[in-house]
């Protein structure tokens, strides 16, 4: 693939944070190339702590790389900017407005009020929490803020989303829902995702290719083209021999990085 | 021996000129460090001496005469005054209102409609400037405004023209007269001739506890006040003040010890009846509830000068 | 050009900046003075100031007054973060405390500490302990409120966790409200500081035995300006050593804080 | 029901609950007094104060006075807000503000302002304005403070989020930093509103023509010491108030909050 | 099983929180009975927001029931206490404190400063975050912070586990290898735990028992024993039957309550 027409070009990315205390280098990132072109879903894997969110804070021009260069649409990444949409692992709700509030935050254009508010509410629809616009974040369960985030981050409408484990916090089967309304918007406004997951079944439902990281410091481990049709069907994937192959394939690859990581400690 | 009875005395700026000879030259002092010792705490002011009186930390002060009628008209402290001090009389130096030589005020009824500067509300001036300006045919709460203006900031605001005439005190008075373009309004001397300023007082439970201290202290009193009159004396005097003022030198010494510095009386003793005359000019304007009777405020039974 | 040098020019400029500030306010003073905007025995221009703090200075002076004025200063300010934290602590623990003392403290420190004074000296005489106690007063303000405010908000699962963890009342106070507090407080503990000094003059004013705050409040009394702009400099100077100390310091002990 | 009939007056001892230490200083004050164990003049009985503050009140002079106090204290504290807030989520915010701003404001709030209450004067004339200037001087500190430490640890996964957002850094200013910062800014503003009313009766002392302040050194320059804790008392309850307003408004602002 | 014989008993535990916006109450549980033996291993399902946190807060002691009863040891449940530790699902690390001082927090009695450490250090390998005792919380992937907290609830050894979903942000191998070590802990020390999860396949190798609640408020829909022999494995589990079947049947079983909750919204 030409590096031109990919949308993210990652080339030679590293990052170490410095550890105020031993003074010493901590490398997050060793090392990285990836490409992920325009309205491809890619699915991130790794060890804990491999550098999946430091990865996706980079793109989202929050840190800033201590090596490499990505680029965006060919152009060096930029300081954030509402091209990039991102969903932290940790929600990073407003505490201080309500979920309709916090929906409403990134909605912007030339949208009236009235509009911006319809719009919210169809998104608070979508998540389940119809009921909940007015509460604060503290009054909801830890499942109920990842949903206000996930929201949030559609509302504002990015042509890029970053998704950091955006489902860790959903039983199964809300999860299914939500994975089934991310693809419907993902095809319908035809956006670029990378998608940080723990799991490799969310993994081969859901992404074009799925990227398997090393431990820490972070590298590409392996590349992997999901050769599935959609639209993909939960039950029939559960007994799709091709699917069954790429999941043991995807297992494989993380425990090996994890027992390394172990090892190295 | 045992050691001397400590006199627990408060100070202020300015007019105490006796006091601060004696903190500056204990030397020339007879009785000091051996008949008494003196602990020298200064106070903003008479009020603040007052209190530290009435709360049991001092013994004796250089008091202003309306705070010290209070206090013994409230029987807050049993408070005697044992000499003179300063006073505001012909051949000395009186309080003075003025105005710019350019402002066009002539007389105190030009002042109707405009705005004056009070150094303290309820201070002695205050009181006296009020009545000057009602027998001058104003009434000082509706005729004229009438603003707080510190006396160090006085001269500056009535050039800057947000007061037409204030109150100067010394030095202020001999600086702005110094820089000229001032004229002189009244004094007090149209309501009080004689103004006792600021006595001596102490503690009648001092005097009775200690009568040799106090006698001593206030032989050393005596010698303190030769001393500063001596015109031999006066660059070091000069000198001694602006020491303890932090005011610069060449101010000081336009007036200091001269005519134009407030009165100390020769024999440092209290004018009674100018005494009695403040008082009941005090209760004429309400100041005062009772009539006091300054012979009985006053004791001079320990004082070196006293005619017995 | 890389992030360290980037923050180096961005420093040196703000130290250019700062420097360029201080210089323009002194020229500014020295102009509004010279020029007679303002009446020089007003504000006498900042290079007779400058003469009469050198003055002071080689006279003694200055340094003897700095010296019994930082005393008093230091015992202030330290029994009021000491008494401030654990009272603002424990108002915000405990409701019979907090409905005790807050009523106390919203009405009684806002009363100017010049009017206080003769009952300080009622009991407390003039001496050194009635001003420590004025400039306590003083002080105290900032840290009670900030330590109530921070030991009120401090995040519920952090109690929790420490209580589930077998601490008791003490513990818990001490490892955990006190630690997730700290932020706050410092800030508190920083305007008290700050305050402690402003104080010092209604504390001197109290009785005069010396003390920078006297010498402030004193020349203001009696006119001598410049000896006045002399010693509020200095404070302000001694101020700005002890904000530096602070800030050194409150680094060290909330390096943990996240910061962007 | 009889659990409702008697809830106005268990409602009523509630709230007496957080009064009953003023009460108990009111008791002692008293009883300290009229027991002859301190010096009347010092300090005269509360109740005879109270009976004072009660004429002088219906008198009318001292309402003028308070609401001299009150209007300069307001413009003080306004000034003070609106300037304070901004100054201090800039100088948490942009390092460049911080590295200036910081020296400066080190150096200057530590100036004893009394000591400016001459030149405020000549600036500011004798009126209002130098009052105003002194209360906003001394009533910023608080504010620029507790904003700048609250608005320095607001958490960055909210900053960042803003930003992706695509919001500018102004934006985020008032949209993430100030609503972050605003329990601490909360309590800059009750140690404000106290420092506004410490400063405007020390202005008002020194130098003044109205004012509560006024009404207390004139009192105290004639010895009138009942006139004194009339002002005394004043304030005190202003003081009260005053801080009870922050408070509800706090609890209405903050709901979202521990 | 009688009542007096279990460790913990739930008797139509409520707990309504009070909504200060709208002032309404918000039912969170709704009439609650639950009986959980002494060492016994019980996992709990239920969607999001149905009030699973909540009913862990009750049993910690940390909030108190609107009506019910709840017995520990046959004793009502009293404040906070060392018998029952909890993991809690956003961490509740001490910012403050590093990774080594966050695992010593909870440690106590007659040990030594040196076997404290030692046994924090320990149990700090065992979460696999070996070499990063000094670094504080916010220096830590969100899983790794999660595997502190798991370390630091398990050094002060509590006799009561209560787990908040405490491997929700860690990989599927991670994940694996600290089930191993949760069970090898339960097994040795004779813990009783309840675990909240969000994962069937994670509740059928854990649990003696799995309780699934219905949507908000929450009350109890199945308690289902597991039949399988100790140890399970994992690659076993995948095909056995009775694994399958139950599995199946706890998706449904979820499945019908995050439908009817939508339909609630
Ligand atoms: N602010 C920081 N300072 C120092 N080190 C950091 C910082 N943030 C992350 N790290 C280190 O960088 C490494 C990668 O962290 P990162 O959060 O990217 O991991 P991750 O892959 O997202 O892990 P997880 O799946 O557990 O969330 C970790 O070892 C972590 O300790
Ligand atoms: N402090 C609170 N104030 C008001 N409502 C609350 C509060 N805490 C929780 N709730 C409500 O109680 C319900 C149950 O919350 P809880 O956190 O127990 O859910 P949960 O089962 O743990 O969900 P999740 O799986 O998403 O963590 C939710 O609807 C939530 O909105
Ligand atoms: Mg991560
Ligand atoms: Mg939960």
């Amino acid at each position: 693939m030409a590096a031109s027409a990919a949308k993210i070009v990652v080339r030679g990315l590293a990052k170490e944070f410095a550890d105020r205390t031993t003074g010493r280098a901590v490398p997050a990132i060793g090392g990285l190339d990836l490409d992920v072109l325009a309205r491809e879903f890619v699915c991130l894997l790794g060890p804990s702590g491999c550098g999946k969110s430091t990865l996706l804070y980079v793109l989202g021009g929050f840190v800033s790389a201590t090596a490499g260069t990505v680029l965006i649409d060919g152009k060096p990444v930029g300081p954030p900017g509402p091209d990039r949409g991102i969903i932290f692992q940790e929600y990073a709700l407003f505490p201080w407005l309500t979920v309709l509030d916090n929906v409403m935050y990134g909605i912007r254009g030339a949208a009236s009020p009235a509009e911006r508010r319809a719009r919210a509410e169809a998104l608070i629809a979508k998540v389940h929490l119809n009921g909940f616009e007015g509460h604060y974040p503290r009054h909801l369960s830890g499942g109920m803020k990842q949903r206000v985030a996930i929201a949030r981050t559609l509302a504002h409408d990015p042509d890029i989303l970053l998704a950091d484990e955006p489902f860790g916090a959903l039983d199964t089967q809300t999860r299914t829902l939500m994975q089934e309304e991310l693809l419907r918007i993902w095809e319908a406004d035809r956006k670029t995702i990378l998608f940080v997951t723990h799991s490799v079944e969310e993994a081969v439902i859901l992404a074009d290719r799925v990227v398997v990281m090393t431990a820490r410091p972070g590298r590409i481990k392996a590349d992997i083209a999901v050769p599935l049709p959609r639209p993909r069907d939960y039950d029939a994937l559960v007994r799709d021999p091709v699917a069954i192959e790429l999941r043991a394939e995807l297992w494989r690859l993380v425990k090996e990085e994890v027992v390394r990581a172990r090892g190295a400690g | 021996a045992a050691d001397p009875p400590v006199i627990r005395i408060g100070w202020s700026v300015p007019a105490q000129t006796q006091h601060y000879v004696m903190m500056k030259k204990p030397g020339i002092l007879k009785h000091y460090g051996k008949a008494y010792k003196a602990d020298w705490v200064n106070f903003p002011g008479s009020v603040a001496i007052i209190q530290a009186i009435a709360s049991k930390n001092l013994d004796a002060g250089g008091i202003s005469i309306v705070p010290l009628a209070r206090t013994i008209e409230q029987k807050a402290a049993n408070l005697k005054i044992v000499a003179d001090m300063m006073s505001e009389r012909k051949g000395g130096f009186q309080t003075t209102w003025v105005t710019l030589e350019s402002s066009g005020i002539k007389t105190i009824a030009d002042l109707k409609g405009k705005t004056m500067g009070v150094a303290g509300y309820g201070s002695t001036t205050d009181l006296l400037a009020r009545a000057i300006l009602r027998k001058n045919g104003i009434d000082p709460d509706r005729d004229v405004k009438r603003v707080e203006v510190p006396f160090p900031v006085m001269e500056s605001a009535m050039r800057k023209g947000d007061i037409v005439a204030g109150e100067l005190a010394q030095p202020f008075y001999a600086n702005a007269k110094a820089r000229g373009g001032i004229r002189e309004l009244f004094t007090a001397q149209e309501v009080l001739p004689v103004l006792p300023l600021l006595v001596e007082a102490f503690t009648a439970e001092f005097m009775a506890a200690h009568p040799q201290a106090v006698k001593a202290f206030l032989e050393d009193y005596v010698t303190a006040l030769d001393f500063a009159r001596d015109p031999k004396n006066r660059d070091e005097v000069v000198g001694i003040v602006a020491e303890v003022s932090k005011l610069p030198r060449d101010v000081l010494a336009t007036f200091l010890l001269t005519p134009q510095d407030y009165f100390m009386s020769p024999d440092a003793m209290p004018d009674v009846e100018a005494i009695q005359k403040t008082l009941d000019f005090l209760k004429e304007g309400g100041v005062l509830k009772t009539q006091l009777d300054a012979k009985s405020m006053v004791d001079v039974s320990l004082h070196p000068r006293a005619k017995r | 050009m890389n992030g360290a040098e980037e923050a180096a020019g961005k420093r040196r400029a703000a130290r250019i900046g700062g420097a360029t500030i201080v210089i323009a306010v002194l020229a500014l003073w020295e102009g509004v003075s010279a020029g007679g905007f303002v009446d020089e025995q007003v504000l006498p221009r900042v290079t007779v100031v400058a003469a009469a703090w050198w003055e002071l200075l080689l006279s003694g002076e200055l340094p003897a007054q700095v010296a019994s004025s930082l005393g008093r200063q230091a015992a202030g300010f330290s029994i009021a973060v000491v008494v401030g934290v654990v009272l603002g602590i424990a108002m915000a623990r405990y409701r019979a405390i907090d409905d005790f003392a807050g009523p106390l403290i919203t009405m009684i420190l806002p009363i100017p500490k010049a009017a206080l004074i003769p009952l300080v000296m009622l009991w407390f005489g003039i001496g050194d302990v009635a001003k420590t106690i004025v400039v306590f007063l003083g002080t105290i303000l900032p840290v009670v409120v900030s330590a109530y405010h921070a030991a009120g908000s401090v995040d519920q699962v952090f109690l929790w966790s420490a209580r589930s963890m077998g601490d008791n009342e003490a513990q818990l106070l001490r490892r955990v409200v006190l630690r997730a507090a700290l932020p706050e407080i410092m800030s508190g503990i920083r305007m008290g500081l700050i305050i402690s000094l402003i104080v010092l003059v209604g504390a001197e004013m109290l009785a005069g035995r010396g003390g920078i705050g006297w010498l402030v409040f004193y020349t203001l009394d009696t006119g001598a300006y410049r000896v006045t702009y002399a010693a509020m400099l200095t404070i302000a100077a001694i101020g700005f050593a002890y904000d530096r100390l602070f800030l050194a310091i409150s680094r060290r002990l909330l390096h943990w804080v996240e910061q962007e | 029901m009889s659990a409702a009939a008697a809830r106005p007056a268990w409602r009523a001892l509630l709230r007496l609950r957080r009064g009953y230490s003023v009460l108990l200083v009111l008791a002692a004050w008293e009883t300290a007094s009229r027991a002859g164990a301190v010096n009347t003049f010092l300090l005269p009985p509360a109740s005879e104060v109270l009976v004072n503050l009660w004429n002088l009140a219906t008198e009318g002079r001292l309402l003028f006075h308070l609401a001299e106090s009150l209007l300069r204290v307001a413009a003080g504290l306004g000034l003070a807000v609106a300037a304070g807030i901004p100054l201090g989520l800039w100088k948490a915010r942009s390092r460049l503000a911080d590295a200036v701003l910081d020296p400066v404001m080190a150096f200057w709030f530590p100036v004893p302002k009394v000591g400016l209450i001459p030149l405020a004067l000549l600036f500011f004339g004798f009126a209002h304005g130098s009052k105003i200037a002194l209360v906003f001087a001394d009533a910023l500190l608080p504010l620029v403070v507790a904003t700048y430490h609250g608005a320095l640890h607001t958490d960055r996964r909210l900053i960042w989020s803003a930003r992706a957002m695509g919001d500018s850094e102004r934006r985020i200013l008032w949209r993430v930093v100030l609503p972050a910062a605003l329990p601490q800014i909360f309590t800059g503003l009750r140690l404000a509103v106290t420092v506004s009313l410490l400063v405007v009766f020390l202005a008002e002392m020194v130098a003044s023509s109205s004012g509560l302040g006024h009404v207390m050194i004139y009192a105290l320059r004639t010895l009138e010491t009942k006139d004194v804790f009339s002002a005394l008392v004043t304030i005190s309850l202003i003081a009260f108030l005053a801080d009870w307003l922050v408070i509800q408004a706090r609890r209405r602002v903050l709901v979202w909050h521990a």
